[in-house]
Parts: structure tokens; C-alpha cells; sequence
């Protein structure tokens, strides 16, 4: 039996299968469907220093093999996290990292500090592309400076293992993974959504009360995964990729472009029982290829 | 919740557009209990362009058979290949879904309001208020007599008024403007329908005293909580129609603002 | 029976659709299948300076409602064109317009030359925006100066109508846009194919020769109609708005979001009818809607 | 070239992964003239996956009955698709597509030589050398017995020799090692079939002096010159395998390079 067990830092993960911030909740709402302990982490709901309503309905669009959403990090603030929803989730047997999101640097520095002295609560994930939010959010993921800011300023007050998730929204996302990587990234994710946009042509107003939002699902694998294969090349940190994975093959898709890990996101919704359908699919095609490790299959691309 | 396949029993049109179709899960276990106002979130297949499940109101369980039953309406793709299906195809299915009508304590005189496809969880409504004992009245409405769907399934339970803007059947008109409502008094009103009329129904009750439900029908991506894209504004601020919904007190509604 | 006609620049194109470069040769090979005289234009096959051979094979992978190619611009030249190829599809009855594409400045300047002394020849595209290259392509159309650059070094020789064809791989798609303009385009056409990849999990190779390629079809619409949203609100020329549309409620969609006119690219591989259905359903939205002139709908998205 | 809808006749399946399929217009226009080594680009309905049309030989044409022959093997979800429509559905065709396999002026010994479902295009074409007046000879192969496909309609035109991997029928081995090609004199070589075989096929004929033409199965995008995806590399460069294929004089071809 092939080893499963990769390596983001410090953080161990029992298995490379994780779940998308914003897809999976706090891993609860899956608990009747899967057993969480069998995933390698599970990546939960962007988190604020202040709680946040999110934006207004509606806030979701159906597009060809994908969707848009503009929820807008919805979330109770993190006083809310470690009071509340912590003490509940830090059971579940596997890693469980917090997508930690912000208007601010001092936001972002606040929130992560914060989380920073809970045990069992190995890593965060810094998301600095999110396409839904007025101020900060994706604003901080498109230049190399603004990136590289606030990972330095996260750097410094979280001593853990720290992923920077990258907006794809950009013209070379290698640049910007190559600026955090500087500033102190332990790891970078990708991607975060697309920004895209609906009109209902009946009513000619936009589908989503935001008029864009993020887009999510197979239709942007192609693209994601391009874009997994040139930070791979470009940077020397893990990859955690992400963006329309499916099945086990678009999995190893993403292990084979260079991923250490991968994501898993919308597609939780169409079936809450995929990720670990993943990882039974990524076990097999290792133990078909007499592959010891995922490991050894992380950018094995040939060229 | 639970993830499953079902197997299409049947799979009958009631008008051009609605059809009534009776599933079973495939590996023959008991359904387990639901309640009125919970709803299902089906997988269409062989379609091009559906890429989301599609959320569907629980129209009846039928325990003698371990059926559940849905009311889908034709309006697009995904509606169009699940009214397509045909006995013996499968229906992959996550059920069940949401919070559900609250029934009352002590016997009450129920109004149960529905417009089109909206009456699909009244009837399980109405079964289940009549095995409480208490006898509920129906209050059906639609464009024309073809759009009442499942009159004889709602008669066994209380007595059924209607409306049609046609005047085709039962008084002509919307169903706020139904003379029933000014004859016999009501303690509960539930509605679940267009939202134009959801609005009239709560106004009416609200204005009249009544307590009144309504169950809602926003855009679901997940349908178990995980997305948060099916909020809806309430006193509490935004909370998810697919797990604090889809039926809500009207009173947490900003409708009435 | 609502109008139809719109103008980009100079050109005059009895309706807005039009067909998308590379996708519908000359012209000639839809022939059977539609009167090509009832569309507003055809965009034929990106022309370079010298013959070219493209990529080497495989140059095509299916993707979730998408398609990514390679071909890489195989053309026989602009004096192939010339004297070959203007002849025949000069009698057509709509809009010829050559795609104009190069390595160097040097190159788009001398095609475009040659094509500025052919009456019946009312615009070209200038496009800075291929990914299947080597050397130019895109490279020119991810920064507003070169950009700019080779932008108006053809307008020094190309009097007629300069559209100039953008990339959608870049941080911000509308900074490009006003560069272009701003250099003398008369109109902007976007967008080009978005830079993806994909992986056979077996062979463990690229499923193009190139390794990456250019995204098309529907997947792409939502990011599309966003960039012709945002250039709409950023520059005066006209936009001519493309990517994913399959059906007359996609075109009306991009005419929303600030369409002028709109090209069919990928779809007509599917249904090479439809460019033809497209004309017909915006006509009966029109007529429906009671809008008397399609110009009125141009970017009418209410906010 | 056109684009037509057409009704699905019959749907027989040949083995547990190939069916032959028989077509007609659906406005019951006549069939127009085509040739074999032509193909038709399939529009594949109700899949999720499936985007571009799928390309498909042309396997023979009844005329008396104004039937489109294919041939298709299940590999993937559009030949699944395929697979699995019945009588009475539709299929959107573009056709005829592609040139032809060159029928020779003069009677000459033929052979024509596939593998799987590669021997599609070889039944229409071994029928239109029977009707010249030459007898063409069929050498098939598979991996077994059942690989080999629509044995008795090759009967009626010709001699056929086959082989089998393991041997269950016809002779063991490739294609290539049949002893036909020992035993009897061709002029003239046709192949379809896997790449592997079509090359040592090619190589047989180069070595022996026979004229030998093949016909290739790139990936298509359109199928009717206009993406040039499907290109081939040949001794005049990039060609189109779609418009100035997908039958090639080996000669034309780098493969013996
Ligand atoms: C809790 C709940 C219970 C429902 N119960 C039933 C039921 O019992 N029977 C029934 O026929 N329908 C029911 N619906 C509505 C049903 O989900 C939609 O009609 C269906 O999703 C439309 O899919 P489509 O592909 O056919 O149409 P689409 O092509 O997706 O859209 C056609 C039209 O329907 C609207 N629509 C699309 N998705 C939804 C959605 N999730 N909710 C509401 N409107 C939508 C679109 O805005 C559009 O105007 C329910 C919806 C919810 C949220
Ligand atoms: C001119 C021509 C004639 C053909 N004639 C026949 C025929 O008569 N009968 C028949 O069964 N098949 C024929 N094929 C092959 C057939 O087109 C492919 O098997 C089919 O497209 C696969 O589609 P899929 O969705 O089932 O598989 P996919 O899921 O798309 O792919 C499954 C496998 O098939 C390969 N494949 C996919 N598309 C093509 C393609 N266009 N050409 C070749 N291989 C492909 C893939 O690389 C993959 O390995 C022909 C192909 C061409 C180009
Ligand atoms: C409804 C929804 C909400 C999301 N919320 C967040 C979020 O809070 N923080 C974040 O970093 N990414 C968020 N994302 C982005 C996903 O984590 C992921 O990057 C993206 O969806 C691409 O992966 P996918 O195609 O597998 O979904 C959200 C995505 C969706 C669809
Ligand atoms: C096979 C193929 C070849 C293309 N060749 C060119 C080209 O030569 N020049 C160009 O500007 N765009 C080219 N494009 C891009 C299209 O013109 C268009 O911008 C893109 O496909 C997006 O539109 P669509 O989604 O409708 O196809 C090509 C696209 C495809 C699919
Ligand atoms: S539909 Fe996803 S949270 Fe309600
Ligand atoms: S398949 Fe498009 S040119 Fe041959």
C-alpha cells in the first residue's frame, strides 16, 4: 500500500486530500456523510477579526460547468471561532487550518494572532484573493508588494505554518508566489475564484447582487492547473493546489502539475462524499503504478 | 442526512408541465422520518448544462410503500430531465434537507395557502396535521383549473378552496381575495408559493393576527449549509434558507417592512 | 422589425455577429451550412508575415465545456493571402477581417502594410494576444506599453479600422484596453483564450505538444462577460465582446455588458449553423422587447 | 458538407463494447453520394463531459433502405452515449467528411487490413471494390474471437483471412504475421486500425513495393478544416487529417522515417 502522508512545513498531513475554505463549512456540515478523520485537513470558512454579514442575495449563479458566488466571508469574527467553533472542531482527527482573511494588514495580523496560541490548530491559510469583498480581500493578492506586505506582517506574529492563498486574477501568479515565498510563506494555495459575472437577460440585471463574483468548478480547471504548474517551477515551498477538482483524476492531475496537496471545492456540493472517494482513487492509481509514495508523483510531469 | 440512490416507482404528468414522480431508495432501507417542509436535493444527470443538484419540496412519504414523493415543475433543464426520468432509471438524492413547519401543540384551525408547484409540501403538511387530528383547510390557487394540482390527495385531509385567475375553477381571482378567508376564522396560516403571493398571504395574516409560515424557495448551491449562498434577511440578520429555512415564522421576514 | 446594423469605427456591419479568428478559416469552409452573407463579419485566420507551420501534434484536449488548442497561428503567409486566399472571400457578401499577428513590431507593421492597399479589406485585428507562440503573441498584450507600442506603430500605417484584439491573462484587463486606445485603436475585441493545461494521468503528459494552450468555449463566458464589462465602463471605442458564447442569449448577455458587436468562436465547431441562429434570436429579443435599434442595448445592463 | 438530424433505426450490439448503428434522416431526405474512408461528425446529447462532436467512419450506406452505417466502440463517455441510444432517437450528423480511400482504375489485388473497430470504413469500402468488379481480400485482426466484427458482411465481398492475439480464431498473432501476406500477391494495401498496426502495416508495404493507404485517426476539433487541430505531419508539412484526410498514400506520411 502506497504512503499517503505528505508534508506542507511543519504541518503533517495524514493524506494529501483537503477541502476548500468556503466549501466545507466547519467540516459539521459533512459529518453525516463522511468520516472527517479520514481527510488530510479540512480548510474552513474565511475567517474576520469582526463578525461579517457577507454581501446580499442573491448571491449564487449556475455557469457552464461551474458557479458563481459572492458570499462575501460571511463569518462570525474569530473571537466567535475560538469561543464557539473551535472547541467543538479541534476533536475531529485530522487538520483542521483556518482561512484567515482581512480589509486591513492589521486584520489580518490581529485575526492570526489570535489564533496563533490555540494547540491543535497547526496552520492557517492567509487568503488575500478573495474576489468578494469591497476593501482588501483580492486587492492584497495582485501586486508583489501588497502580497508580500502582509505575509511579512503575518510572518512575524504567527510562528506555525503559514499558506498564502493566491488570486488568480493576475498576470503572473508566479511573481506574486515567488514575493510571499519571500516575505515567509511556508506554502502557497491556488487558485482562489475567478472574477466573473452573470446577466439574467430577461430582467438585464446582474445575477449576483454584486454584480461579479468568484468563479468556481471544472469549467476553471485548465487554467488552475497551468497555473499550479508554473508556481511548481517557480517556487521552491509546497503547493497546495486547487480549482474544479472532481474526481481522482483531476487529483492526480494537480499532484503530476505540482501539488503537494490538493483542495477540494464547489464540486462538495454536487457530492459530499467525493473527498474521500478522492483519497480511495489517488491510493489505487498509486498502488496500480507501483508508486510508493504520493510523494514521489508531485510535479512527476513529463515533459 | 444521507446521500443515496433511488429508484423511479413512477412517474405520472399531471398537467403539461407537472409531474408527480414516486421514488424508493435503491438498496430497499427504510426511509427514516421526515417532516413537512423538508426538502431533497437531486442529481440530474445526462444533462449538458446542469452543474448543481436541484432542491425539490418532500411532496409525501408513503411508509406503506417506502416512497417519497415529489411535485417537479417544468421551468428549465434541470427540472426538464428529472420530469423526463422514467420508472426503473435512478435519481441520485440528498435527503432530508431543512428545518419544517411547526405543528401545533393543541388543535388550531389551519389555513394551508399554495400557489403552482408551491401546494408539493402542503399535502405532507396537511397528511400530518390530519393524523394529529387536527383538520386543516386547503386554500389552492393557479391560473386556470389545470394548474390545482393533486385536488383528491388534498380532499382526504380537509376541505379544499380554490382560485383560479381564470375563473376556470373555484373563484375567479388571487388566493387572498378568497372568500374563505373572510368567512372562517384561522389560528395558522402556512403558505409556500410564488413570492408575490407568499407576501399577500403574510400581509393578510399579519394584519389579521394570525400567525402564519412560509417556506421559501432562494438559490441553493449545497443545500446543507456549507455554501452560504441561500440566505435570506432576517431580524437575526442573514441566516441560510437551506438549514434555519426553508420555512420561516413570517415574523422573522423582512417582508412586512 | 428592429435594426440591426452597428458600427465599429468605420466599418459598417449589417448586424452584430461576426465570427471569431481561427475558428472559422476563411469563410469558406462554412459555406455549406450557412449563407455566409447574413453575418456581420467573419474574422478569418490569424496571418503572420511568413508562413507558418504551427505546433506539432496533438494541438487540441477537451476540457468541462471547453476545448484548449494549440494550433499557434499555422498560416501560409500574408502574400499567400493575398494573392490566394482575398480573391476568393472578397466576393462574399459581409465584413472580411484579417487577424494580424507577429513576432515583432516589425512584422505586425509590414502585414498590416500590405493588407491597407486591398480595397474590400475595411479593418483588421490586431491580435496581441495569442498564447500558442513563441516569441510576441500574448507576450505583447500583457503590458499596457507594449501594447500600446505595437499598437501605434500600425496605426502609422493602417488608415482604415484598427481593432485591436486583447488577452485576458493580465491583472487588469481594462488598464490594457485604455493603453490601446490611447494609442489609436479604433475599437477593442476581447477576449483571446485563457493560458491552461492539461495532463493524460496515464501517459503522465502533457495532452498538448506545447504543454500549454489557449482555453475556449463556454467555460470561459463568465470571466469574459466581466472583461467586456470592465473595458465597457473604461474606454470610449467600441467593444467587440467574445468567449464561450453559444447561443443568441449569450450574445445578448455580452451585448449587456457592453458589446458592440460579438464574434461565435468555439461553438461554431459544434453547430456551424449557429452564428446564423444567433443573428435570428437577437432580432426576435429585439422585436419582443420592443427595442428599436440593437445600439440601444449596448452595455444597458441595469445596475 | 451538411448538418442533419437523424433518426437511430437500430442499434445492434456486436460485443460487449462495439454496436453497429444504422441511421436516417429524420425529414427522410435522400442520402447524397458518399464515399468510403469518409466519416461523419456525431453530436452527442444528455453528457455532462462530452463538449466537441465525436468523429465516426462511415461503415457502409443502404441505399435501398437510405441508411448511414457506424460502427462504434465504447471508450469513453461520448461512444458510451452513443452506445446507448435505441431506436427512435435522434443523432446530429455533419457529413460526409474527409476524402476517400482511392479506388484503382484498373482491377487489382486488394487487400484490406484493420484492427478493432478500425476495420469500420474497410466493410464500405470492400463493397464499393466489389461492385468495380474487383475482389478484394480482408485481413482482420483482434485481441480474440469476438473482436472481429461484421464477419459474414465482409463474407459477401470477399476472401477473409483473420487473426487473433490468443489465438481463439483465424491465426495467432498480429496481422502482419498472417500468412496470407506470404502466400498471395497484393497490389494494393487499405489499413485502419490502431497506430501500432497501421505502421507495421505500412512498413510491409514499403518493403514489399505495394501501394498502401491508411486512414488516421487524429483528434478533431471540428472536422471540417476550419481549427486546425487534427493536423498530421507529412512530406508537404502540416495538413489537415480532417479535410485532406483522413486517407493518406503511406508515402505521404513520416511514419517510415
Ligand atoms: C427548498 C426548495 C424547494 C423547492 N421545491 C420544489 C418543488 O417541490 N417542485 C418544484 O418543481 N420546484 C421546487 N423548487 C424550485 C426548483 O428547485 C427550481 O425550479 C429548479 O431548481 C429549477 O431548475 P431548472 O434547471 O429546471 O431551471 P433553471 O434553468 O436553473 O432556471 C429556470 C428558472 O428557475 C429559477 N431557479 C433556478 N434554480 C432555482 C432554485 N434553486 N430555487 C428557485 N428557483 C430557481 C431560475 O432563476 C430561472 O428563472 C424548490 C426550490 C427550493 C429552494
Ligand atoms: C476520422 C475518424 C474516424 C473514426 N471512426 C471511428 C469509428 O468508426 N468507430 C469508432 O468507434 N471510433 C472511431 N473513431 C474514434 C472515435 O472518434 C473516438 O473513439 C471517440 O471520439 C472517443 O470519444 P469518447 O468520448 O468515447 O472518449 P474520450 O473520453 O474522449 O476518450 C477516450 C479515449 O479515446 C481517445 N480519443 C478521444 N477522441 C478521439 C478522437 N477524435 N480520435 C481518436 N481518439 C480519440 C482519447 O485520447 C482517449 O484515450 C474515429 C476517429 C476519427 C478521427
Ligand atoms: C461558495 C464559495 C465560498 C468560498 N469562500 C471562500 C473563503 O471564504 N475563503 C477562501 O479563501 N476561498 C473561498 N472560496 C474559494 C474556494 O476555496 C476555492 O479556492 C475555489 O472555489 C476553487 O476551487 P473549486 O473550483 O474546487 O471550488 C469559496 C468558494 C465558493 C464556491
Ligand atoms: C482552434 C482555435 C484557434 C484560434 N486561433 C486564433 C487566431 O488565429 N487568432 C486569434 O486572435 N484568436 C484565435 N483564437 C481565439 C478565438 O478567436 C477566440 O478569441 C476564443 O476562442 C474565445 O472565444 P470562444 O470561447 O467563443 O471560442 C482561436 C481559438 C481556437 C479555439
Ligand atoms: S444552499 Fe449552501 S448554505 Fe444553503
Ligand atoms: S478537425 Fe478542425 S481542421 Fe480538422
Amino acid at each position: 500500500m502506497a504512503g499517503l502522508e505528505v508534508n506542507i512545513g511543519d504541518l503533517k498531513l495524514k493524506n494529501p486530500v483537503t477541502t476548500a475554505s468556503g466549501t466545507f463549512g466547519y467540516g459539521t456540515e459533512y459529518k453525516d456523510f463522511i468520516d472527517l478523520g479520514s481527510l488530510g485537513g479540512i480548510f474552513v470558512k474565511g475567517t474576520t477579526l469582526e463578525p461579517r454579514q457577507g454581501n446580499d442575495y442573491p448571491r449564487m449563479a449556475e455557469t457552464p460547468s461551474g458557479m458563481l458566488n459572492s458570499v462575501g466571508l460571511q463569518n462570525k469574527g474569530v473571537d466567535y471561532f475560538i469561543d464557539h467553533l473551535y472547541p467543538v472542531i479541534k476533536e475531529y482527527d485530522t487538520n483542521i487550518i483556518v482561512n484567515v482573511s482581512g480589509s486591513t494588514i492589521e486584520d489580518y495580523v490581529a485575526t492570526a494572532e489570535k489564533l496563533a496560541d490555540l494547540d491543535k490548530m497547526p496552520a492557517i491559510e492567509l487568503n488575500i484573493s478573495c474576489p468578494n469583498v469591497k476593501e482588501g480581500g483580492m486587492s492584497f493578492g495582485v501586486s508583489c508588494e501588497s502580497a508580500a506586505k502582509v505575509t511579512r506582517a503575518v510572518r512575524e506574529v504567527f510562528p506555525k505554518t503559514m499558506i498564502v492563498k493566491l488570486s488568480p486574477n493576475v498576470t503572473s501568479i508566479s511573481e506574486i508566489a515567488k514575493a510571499v515565498e519571500g516575505a515567509g510563506a511556508d506554502s502557497v494555495s491556488l487558485v482562489n475564484t475567478f472574477l466573473g459575472m452573470a446577466i439574467d437577460i430577461e430582467s438585464r440585471r446582474p445575477k449576483l447582487s454584486t454584480t461579479t463574483g468568484g468563479l468556481s468548478g471544472p469549467c476553471i480547471k485548465p487554467i488552475a492547473v497551468r497555473m499550479v504548474w508554473e508556481v511548481y517551477n517557480a517556487v521552491k515551498v509546497p503547493v497546495i493546489g486547487m480549482g474544479g477538482i472532481s474526481n481522482w483524476q483531476d487529483a492526480i492531475e494537480f499532484i503530476l502539475a505540482g501539488s503537494s496537496a490538493i483542495q477540494v471545492g464547489t464540486y462538495n456540493f454536487i457530492d459530499p462524499t467525493i473527498s474521500v472517494k478522492i483519497v480511495k482513487g489517488i491510493e489505487e492509481y498509486l498502488d496500480r503504478h507501483n508508486i510508493a509514495s504520493v510523494r514521489d508523483l508531485v510535479g512527476q510531469m513529463c515533459k | 442526512m444521507k446521500v443515496l440512490d433511488f429508484i423511479v416507482r413512477s412517474n405520472e404528468p399531471l398537467n403539461d408541465k407537472n409531474h408527480l414522480i414516486k421514488v424508493t431508495p435503491e438498496n430497499g432501507e427504510p426511509l427514516p422520518e421526515m417532516f413537512p417542509g423538508q426538502f431533497v436535493q437531486i442529481l440530474v444527470n445526462n444533462s449538458h448544462d446542469v452543474f448543481l443538484r436541484r432542491p425539490v419540496s418532500i411532496n409525501n412519504i408513503d411508509l406503506d410503500n417506502n416512497e417519497l414523493w415529489i411535485l417537479v415543475k417544468r421551468v428549465g433543464e434541470g427540472t426538464e430531465k428529472i420530469c423526463n426520468l422514467v420508472s426503473g432509471d435512478t435519481m441520485n438524492i440528498i435527503f432530508p434537507l431543512g428545518n419544517s413547519f411547526s405543528i401545533p401543540e393543541k388543535k388550531t384551525n389551519t389555513l394551508l395557502v399554495g400557489g403552482g408547484v408551491g401546494t408539493a409540501p402542503l399535502l405532507f403538511l396537511g397528511k400530518k396535521l390530519s393524523e394529529k387530528g387536527y383538520k386543516p383547510a386547503f386554500l389552492l390557487g393557479g391560473r386556470t383549473e389545470s394548474d390545482i394540482l393533486q385536488l383528491s390527495d388534498f380532499e382526504q385531509y380537509g376541505d379544499v378552496y380554490c382560485t383560479t385567475e381564470d375563473g376556470s375553477f373555484g373563484e375567479k381571482g388571487f388566493v387572498t381575495g378568497h372568500s374563505v378567508l373572510q368567512k372562517n376564522r384561522f389560528d395558522f396560516i402556512y403558505t409556500c408559493g410564488p413570492k408575490p403571493m407568499m407576501v399577500a398571504v403574510a400581509k393578510h395574516a399579519n394584519s389579521n393576527g394570525i400567525d402564519c409560515e412560509a417556506s421559501l424557495e432562494n438559490l441553493m448551491a449545497c443545500g446543507f449549509g456549507a455554501c452560504l449562498c441561500c440566505i435570506e434577511k432576517t431580524v437575526r440578520g442573514n441566516v441560510c434558507t437551506c438549514t434555519e429555512g426553508p420555512v420561516f415564522n413570517i415574523k422573522e421576514l423582512t417582508w412586512l417592512d
